[in-house]
């Protein structure tokens, strides 16, 4: 069955989307910034997903386990998820200064003032 | 050999070291114009030792290491280029010597940035004449484009300003929009760049891009001022009158037509241009610039930019003697290059010594000054007679070439669009010395100032060199016809 | 140590930030930084002479084979690459101290050039890796320096610039992490090589197809190509000057050549420019981004967000090369690479003197300009010339390959388009002129004349760049035979 | 029932979830997050045990852990944020 | 492991998962947050404490035995603190009970802590 | 699991004001870690557990006390090029899935090229169980040195955002408003029990990682997230004065450096960067001797990062802006 087979995938294309949304038709930069991180969170679902077999038992070696899940794509999404709160970080830090100095959060208020100016 | 080699690097050489001279010794005005002087004889001395070694038969030529693959920066002398370096190294002297009495004469700022750039350009003119290839033109040309620019706005004023963008935008544009490409297309579809007499292309060019080179090359080449690109040049009037007399008479109009001459001999080859479609209505097209810009020029009152119009329409004669693809077309453009430069500095001279004398810009105030400036006024009949091509002045015998070129291919619309632009010529220049020395009535009197006096002694004496000279070519115009005559044109 | 060649550029800046970070005083961080930076560049030196006499260099970190570890594989490609990042990198900060010295304040200077190296580190990681996912994590690094560092711009809106540069370059980052993970599942593999052996067996996918899109895009979003660029003119205006003058000199040039390492080596040029209309893709928004780009400079106040548009304009130039889809486009594109780099390199350089002195790079304070800063000014103008195409600069070495590239395709109307693009740049050059040196000096008298000329040490990196658009206009070996080298080595095989 | 009970606790998940949406006020939402973090740490251990390997029990652990300072953490944020704000107004 | 201890097990886990529902039940249904509070606090102590005694009915090596106590003391301390935080917090904040209607504040004595 | 991450992502999109915002990132961080879990992948839970519910969550909120949690309603015209964007790219990853190997598929590439060795020889080569680590920690370790230094990277990029002006250096010597919060007592004693518990844990993890779940990075995390705790309950001073921040910063780039100079080490030994069986005699005990020695270098790296950042936070609430 086709469709059950890619049912896991299109879910995460659904989150992705609904991240990437976020982050472009929200005017609050905190906002933005969580967006960011569903759409990242999304797209390590699908990494992970790419690497699960089925039938297979997490990558810690056994006696007697003969089958494991992929040990490469979680290795691999270990690094993005702190590249992802690295990003989260520095966002935030610069939305605390942008805080600081226009006293809004708000894209359009921002835009505003700086157009003002 | 390599002597001769030294020479040629030399020529090149000396304009930096002026600019470095000039620069250092900024504060003091006196030596700094020494050190233009120095420079401007140096030069001439080398351009003249060149030509020695060039009647004696020998090669000179300096390549650099390959820029792109297969191109280089060349040097190398041939006949036109031998001229057209002479020629302008000789004036360049004589500008010198006029500018420093003109700048002087007339309070101007910056003029270290003045004498500067005037030598950078000096420069770039002798790298456009001794250039071995199509690259190194195109370097030069642009380089030359680049560094006139200050000495046209050196003004600064807002006119200035106006002026300088018209000037390099038309410049830059042609050059980047149809001369590169014409360059590159040349590049692309023979594999060299280099002179060679008889042209680059081979037997079997397709004749629709050959068409369309030369198209681009003529329109590329806008320091020719062919129309509609003939803009620049009554934009640059806004110069200094030396500038103006250097650009007009020398350094750039004659780097574009020179390009052109060189283009038209060793990229394509007389027999060759001679087959191309395209040549037919470029050949109208400059018949019809020359004329036109003569008519132009009988309406514009202003001085400066009636000789600015004339000049549009000279350059047009030596694109036309070229674009005939007739040996004696050729030789009428290679020496109304050499006549033509002697007689409208002269112009530009006098024009620029009435500037100084008496403040007169317009035509219609020059009435009755040749009382009061009878020395320049001669001048500058005589330098008209040269462009209108009558005796007893050089142009005279340009313009015979250039009438023969025209009778050999039979084009006698084009004799007699030479002959009539020459006929409109007399009017509108020849007249104005006329007049100044011929009152027509008395209602002048007034408009005639009595306390002005002739311009400073050196712009007198650069002035009567060059005018000597028009008139001494008439008679012994031979060196320079011995020199055209070298050019190698292939099989015609 | 001559095996280790391959890792040292990278790692020399990697681990010197780090240590750069204990260092308590600015000045001793900003001379480790420099120290660090130059040694780099001799690695890198040492690096391309090795790459030229040896052919490809592999380097297997912690001794693992390539598909299973990482693999520093050095072809003539990156060696050029990490010669241009490492060498602008190294003067760039060679030249710093002076403005950073203005413009930083003192307890942010250390973590200045901490979070400098990291950037330089990042982005020679970026260029040196053979491993797809290596990249991403490099990317980052120099990506998140890159904020920081814009975010240290004095200016409030410094800080929204970056934070706009955060957003769509992680989305950026995120879309090539997405594409990784695609070719991943087609493939199993992350080493570059290996993917290109095994990619083609599944290239009519649609999911490599989607991948390469994918990944296109998202380092598009790098690059600032035409309708990606929107982050870039905020970023670039609102940083400290030398940030600016590092990351026009790099940072877009890395993302060129992710772009055309995952286009030539890893997808291949058979799919990716053969297989997909990418060819008409690339030309048409590469001019598009030369015309919308110019077009914004000409009309902009400040020179140097004029300047940034223009660096969009530029990697308008680039993206045409590539999307020519032959040798010679690719050697244009390398070439013109290089040269932006230098030339963009002396123009904001040569800005940050500006702005070090004047405070601020509007047409308007830099009235006069010409005479208070003459050489600086020079440079200034040198640096546009050759943005231009002048000849004798290195731009008209670019703007020739370009222009032969296309001859070669016979589009004669991208030849036209190409040169009307740089007659819009001269429009542009040509307003600084007048400005500098046609218009009166903005308040003369509260500025002596003498004491304006930028400092020693930022004039003479200023004049070595400067001189280098000269030098690399007449002798062009170092850039086009690397380029040509590395051109045919990733397309001979398929094409003419 | 081990997978009863999985179910059971999805489910309460899911109410929790219901409610951290529609939740009146703050702290609702806070009650929902954390109600949600203790179903979590369940479920993970609850999961270890089907799967069968007891592994997992650790990101168990870390739940417990980080729903704690979760909680502590929004309830200190909302203090300060109102002390500041009374802070101001004076 | 012998069967006894699975039935153990599972009656544990049965009730835990029936606590877990009457208290999501309460949490869903309740009127007013300090209604709901209680609802949650209440049963998620004792639920969650059945459905890990019944996991730790069920395995035999000390290890997780021993995380699985870790984890037990974990909630055992922190949900009643964080119920009890929540709610104080949500008093200081101004948040107050409703009576059963949901429509009239119930007046308490107001003391300001 | 996978649609309460949907109902989720949606909610987030509906719900306004940002604490909710934060309350639902919170939940989908649990929920993603869940997913994770059931797929096998223990240590990404583990660190996905422990960021996207932990300390992500705990950023956001401090952000948001910093500058407030109302949200503008967004503007309705906004919506149409966002909408058509989000759509092209929905597109383009269904494109995508369309052709991927079948979820699940033991015969993927990916399951069937390079992963396998990990699998099979991972034992004899690194001779740890826990596959992730080996190929975190030996096979993949540049990454992880990258992963490292982006964390640190992150770390500079924070100070440099936030530090505050007019002091030298980091040395911040904070002087806050006395807390006159209402005396969190319970909190306080509770939290006091079990921090020692956390950072036990913490130890656990770290040590842990060649054989379970966990690792220096996680390890890390836990530990910060044992001081944020201090911090919250006692306030930033107290806190500054158990760990002075200048330590921390300088704990940060030690951390980084023990993870390159183990990497020097081999170098020097001959062997590639990295290479780890330079370290001993016998290989798989240089492996080993590697692997802890880095892990140790990313623990302390992460950890003081972390704690930096929220440092560097908390000081910013707590200094009012002027």
């Amino acid at each position: 069955m086709d469709v059950f087979s890619y049912f896991n995938y299109w879910v995460v294309v659904v989150l992705m989307m609904l991240g990437f949304f976020i982050v472009i038709a929200r005017g609050n930069l905190v906002k933005k910034l969580i967006g960011l991180n569903i759409f990242q969170t999304s797209v390590f679902i699908l990494y992970i997903s790419a690497g699960k077999v089925m039938g297979g038992a997490a990558p810690i070696l056994a006696d007697g386990v003969e089958l494991y899940s992929n040990p490469l794509p979680h290795v691999l999404i270990l690094t993005a998820i702190v590249v992802g709160i690295a990003t989260t970080s520095v966002g935030l830090a610069l939305v605390v200064r942008i805080h600081a100095a226009y006293g809004t959060v708000e894209e359009a208020d921002i835009l505003e003032q700086d157009a003002t100016c | 050999m390599s002597d001769s080699n030294g020479l040629l690097l030399a020529s090149l050489a000396i304009a930096p070291l002026a600019i470095l001279g000039i620069v250092l010794l900024r504060s003091r005005p006196n030596w700094r114009e020494g050190v233009s002087v120095l420079a401007s004889i140096a030069l001439f001395a080398v351009n003249i030792g060149i030509y020695h070694s060039l009647q004696q038969g020998a090669t000179l030529s300096w390549r650099s290491g390959e820029i792109l693959p297969g191109l280089r920066l060349e040097l190398a002398v041939e006949p036109l280029g031998a001229l057209f370096a002479l020629i302008a190294s000789f004036l360049w002297l004589v500008t010198v010597v006029y500018a420093v009495g003109y700048m002087r004469g007339h309070g101007e700022q910056n003029q270290t940035r003045f004498y500067a750039f005037f030598a950078l350009s000096i420069g770039c003119v002798m790298g456009v004449a001794f250039s071995g290839n199509l690259l190194t033109l195109f370097l030069f040309y642009e380089m030359l484009s680049l560094s006139t620019w200050p000495l046209v706005v050196h003004a600064g004023n807002d006119k200035a300003r106006h002026g300088g963008r018209v000037y390099l935008g038309v410049l830059l544009g042609t050059s980047i929009v149809f001369f590169l490409p014409a360059i590159i297309l040349t590049w692309w579809s023979t594999g060299s760049l280099s002179f060679v007499p008889g042209g680059l292309f081979p037997e079997n060019t397709d004749p629709r891009l050959l068409s369309a080179l030369l198209v681009l090359f003529v329109f590329g080449v806008g320091k020719a001022a062919m129309m509609p690109f003939h803009r620049w040049l009554p934009a640059a009037m806004v110069a200094p009158t030396p500038v103006s007399a250097l650009l007009h008479a020398v350094a750039v109009v004659k780097a574009g037509v020179f390009s052109l001459v060189k283009i038209g001999v060793y990229v394509f080859g007389l027999d060759q241009l001679a087959a191309v479609d395209s040549r037919e209505w470029l050949l109208y097209l400059a018949g019809f610039t020359l004329l036109a810009a003569s008519i132009v020029a009988m309406q514009k009152d202003n001085l400066k930019a009636r000789l600015a119009y004339s000049t549009v329409s000279q350059l047009a004669y030596v694109t036309l003697g070229v674009l005939l693809a007739v040996p004696d077309g050729v030789t009428g453009s290679g020496l109304h290059i050499a006549m033509h430069a002697f007689g409208k500095i002269t112009l530009f001279f006098c024009a620029g010594a009435i500037l100084v004398a008496s403040h007169k810009t317009e035509v219609s105030q020059l009435r009755g000054l040749g009382r009061q400036m009878p020395f320049t006024m001669a001048a500058f009949l005589l330098a008209s007679l040269s462009i209108a091509g009558l005796p007893p002045t050089g142009g005279t015998w340009s313009k015979w070439f250039l009438m023969l070129g025209t009778l050999d291919t039979g084009a006698l619309v084009l004799t007699a669009a030479l002959v009539v632009s020459s006929l409109l010529n007399i009017v509108y220049l020849t007249l104005i010395p006329v007049r100044a020395f011929w009152r027509f009535d008395g209602a002048d009197e007034a408009a005639a100032p009595t306390e002005v006096r002739e311009a400073p002694l050196a712009c007198c004496l650069a002035i009567g060199v060059t005018t000597a000279i028009c008139v001494a070519l008439f008679l012994f115009p031979q060196p320079l016809y011995e020199l055209v005559a070298q050019i190698p044109l292939g099989g015609g | 140590m001559l095996s280790q060649l391959p890792l040292l550029p990278v790692l020399l800046p990697l681990l010197g930030a780090p240590a750069c970070a204990l260092l308590r005083r600015p000045l001793a961080a900003w001379v480790f930084s420099c120290a660090v930076s130059v040694l780099a560049l001799a690695a890198a030196i040492a690096l391309l002479a090795a790459t030229w006499q040896q052919g490809v260099l592999s380097y297997a970190l912690g001794g693992w084979a390539a598909p299973w570890g990482i693999e520093y594989r050095i072809d003539l490609l990156n060696a050029l690459v990490l010669l241009l990042v490492s060498a602008m990198g190294a003067a760039v900060l060679l030249g710093a101290r002076a403005s950073v010295w203005r413009e930083i304040p003192e307890h942010k200077r250390t973590l200045f050039f901490v979070a400098y190296l990291l950037c330089l580190a990042g982005l020679l990681g970026i260029a040196a890796t053979g491993d797809a996912f290596n990249l991403f994590v490099f990317l980052e690094i120099s990506s998140l320096a890159t904020y920081a560092l814009v975010a240290t711009g004095r200016d409030r809106r410094a800080l929204v610039a970056a934070y706009n540069y955060l957003v769509m370059g992680t989305i950026g980052a995120t879309f090539i992490l997405i594409g990784i993970g695609f070719v991943y599942m087609l493939t199993g593999t992350l080493n570059m090589a290996d993917l290109a052996q095994r990619l083609p067996a599944v290239g009519q996918s649609r999911t490599a197809f989607a991948a390469y899109a994918f990944i296109v895009v998202g380092v598009c979003l790098k690059l600032a190509l035409f309708p990606l660029h929107l982050w870039l003119p905020g970023a670039y205006t609102r940083a400290p000057s030398i940030v600016t003058v590092f990351l026009a000199a790099t940072a877009t040039k890395v993302a060129l050549y992710v772009l055309i390492r995952f286009s030539f080596t890893v997808f291949q040029v058979e799919y990716s420019i053969l297989a997909l209309p990418l060819e008409t893709v690339f030309v048409v928004l590469g001019v598009v981004a030369v015309f919308a780009g110019s077009l914004v400079a000409v009309f902009e106040p400040d020179l140097k967000r004029g300047l940034a548009y223009s660096s969009v304009a530029q990697v308008g130039y680039m993206v045409i090369g590539v999307g020519l889809g032959t040798v010679a486009g690719l050697q244009a594109s390398l070439i013109h690479l290089f040269n932006h780099a230098i030339m963009k390199g002396t123009l904001f350089m040569a800005l940050a003197a500006v702005v070090l002195r004047l405070g601020g790079s509007t047409y308007a304070q830099m009235q006069g300009v010409g005479r208070s800063m003459p050489i600086t000014t020079a440079c200034l103008l040198l640096g546009g010339l050759s943005l231009i195409g002048v000849p004798g600069t290195a731009g008209f070495i670019s703007k020739w390959y370009l222009v032969t590239a296309a001859a070669d395709r016979e589009q004669w109307l991208l030849v036209l388009l190409i040169l009307a693009g740089s007659l819009l740049t001269a429009v542009y050059i040509w307003r600084l002129v007048e400005t500098a040196y046609l218009a009166p000096r903005q308040s003369p008298a509260s500025i002596a004349p003498r004491a304006l000329e930028a400092p020693a040490g930022l004039l003479a990196v200023l004049v070595v760049l400067a001189l280098a658009n000269i030098y690399f206009g007449l002798d062009t070996r170092l850039p086009v035979q690397t380029a040509g080298g590395a051109a045919n080595g990733l397309l001979a095989a398929v094409l003419p | 029932m081990l997978s009863f009970t999985i179910i059971v606790i999805l489910l309460v998940m899911l109410v929790a979830l219901a409610r951290a949406f529609t939740g009146p006020n703050v702290f609702d939402r806070v009650l929902a997050a954390n109600l949600f973090g203790t179903k979590t740490v369940l479920l993970i251990a609850a999961i270890s045990y089907l799967l069968g390997s007891p592994d997992y029990l650790d990101i168990a652990v870390i739940y417990a852990l980080i729903n704690y300072i979760s909680v502590i953490g929004v309830l200190r944020v909302t203090e300060i944020r109102r002390e500041r704000r009374q802070a101001g107004a004076e | 492991m012998s069967t006894l201890w699975l039935w153990a097990s599972d009656a544990c886990l049965l009730i835990g998962s029936f606590l877990l529902l009457t208290g999501a039940l309460g949490f869903l249904r309740f009127p007013d947050f300090y209604a709901r509070i209680h609802a949650c606090g209440v049963t998620e102590t004792l639920a969650t404490g059945f459905v890990l005694l019944g996991l730790l009915l069920r395995s035999d090596d000390a290890m997780p035995q021993v995380k699985l106590v870790l984890i037990l003391l974990f909630v055992l301390f922190s949900s009643p603190t964080a119920s009890h935080a929540l709610a104080k917090a949500a008093w200081n904040a101004g948040v107050r009970p409703r009576d059963n209607s949901g429509k009239r504040r119930v007046s308490l004595p107001h003391t300001d802590p | 699991m996978l649609c309460l991450l949907v109902a989720t992502a949606i909610a987030l999109i509906a719900v306004r004001g940002l604490l909710a915002s934060i309350m639902l990132t919170s939940v989908y961080g649990l929920l993603s870690a869940s997913f994770f879990v059931t797929m096998d992948a223990v240590d990404v839970a583990f660190t996905e557990a422990a960021v996207g519910a932990g300390v992500s969550p705990l950023l956001l909120l401090l952000t948001v006390a910093i500058v407030g949690r109302r949200e503008a309603a967004s503007n309705a015209r906004r919506l149409v090029v966002p909408l058509l964007l989000v759509t092209v790219t929905g597109a383009l990853l269904i494109i995508g899935t369309l052709d991927m190997p079948s979820f699940g598929s033991p015969d993927a590439p990916a399951q069937t090229h390079v992963a396998p060795r990990y699998l099979q020889q991972s034992g004899d080569e690194i001779g740890i169980p826990n596959v992730v680590t080996s190929v975190l920690a030996s096979y993949r370790a540049y990454d992880t040195l990258g992963e490292v230094l982006v964390i640190f990277t992150a770390g500079v990029a924070v100070l440099l955002a936030l530090a505050p002006a007019g002091q030298g250096g980091s040395a911040r010597a904070e002087p806050p408003a006395p807390e006159h919060l209402a005396p969190h007592t319970i909190l306080q004693v509770v939290s006091k029990l079990l921090i020692p518990f956390m950072l036990l844990f913490a130890f656990y993890v770290q040590f842990h990682g060649e054989y379970g779940p966990g690792g220096g990075f996680q390890a890390g995390v836990i530990f910060a997230s044992g001081i944020i705790l201090y911090g919250l309950l006692y306030g930033l001073p107290t806190v500054c004065r158990v760990i002075p921040p200048p330590v921390v910063e300088v704990l940060a780039a030690v951390g980084a450096l023990i993870y390159g100079l183990t990497g020097v080490l081999s170098l020097l030994a001959g062997k590639n960067f990295l290479d780890y069986s330079a370290l001993a005699a016998d290989p798989v005990t240089g492996q080993h001797i590697g692997i802890i020695a880095i892990e140790l270098g990313v623990g302390i790296a992460v950890a003081a990062v972390i704690i930096t950042i929220y440092y560097a936070f908390a000081g910013r609430l707590h200094t009012r802006e002027d």
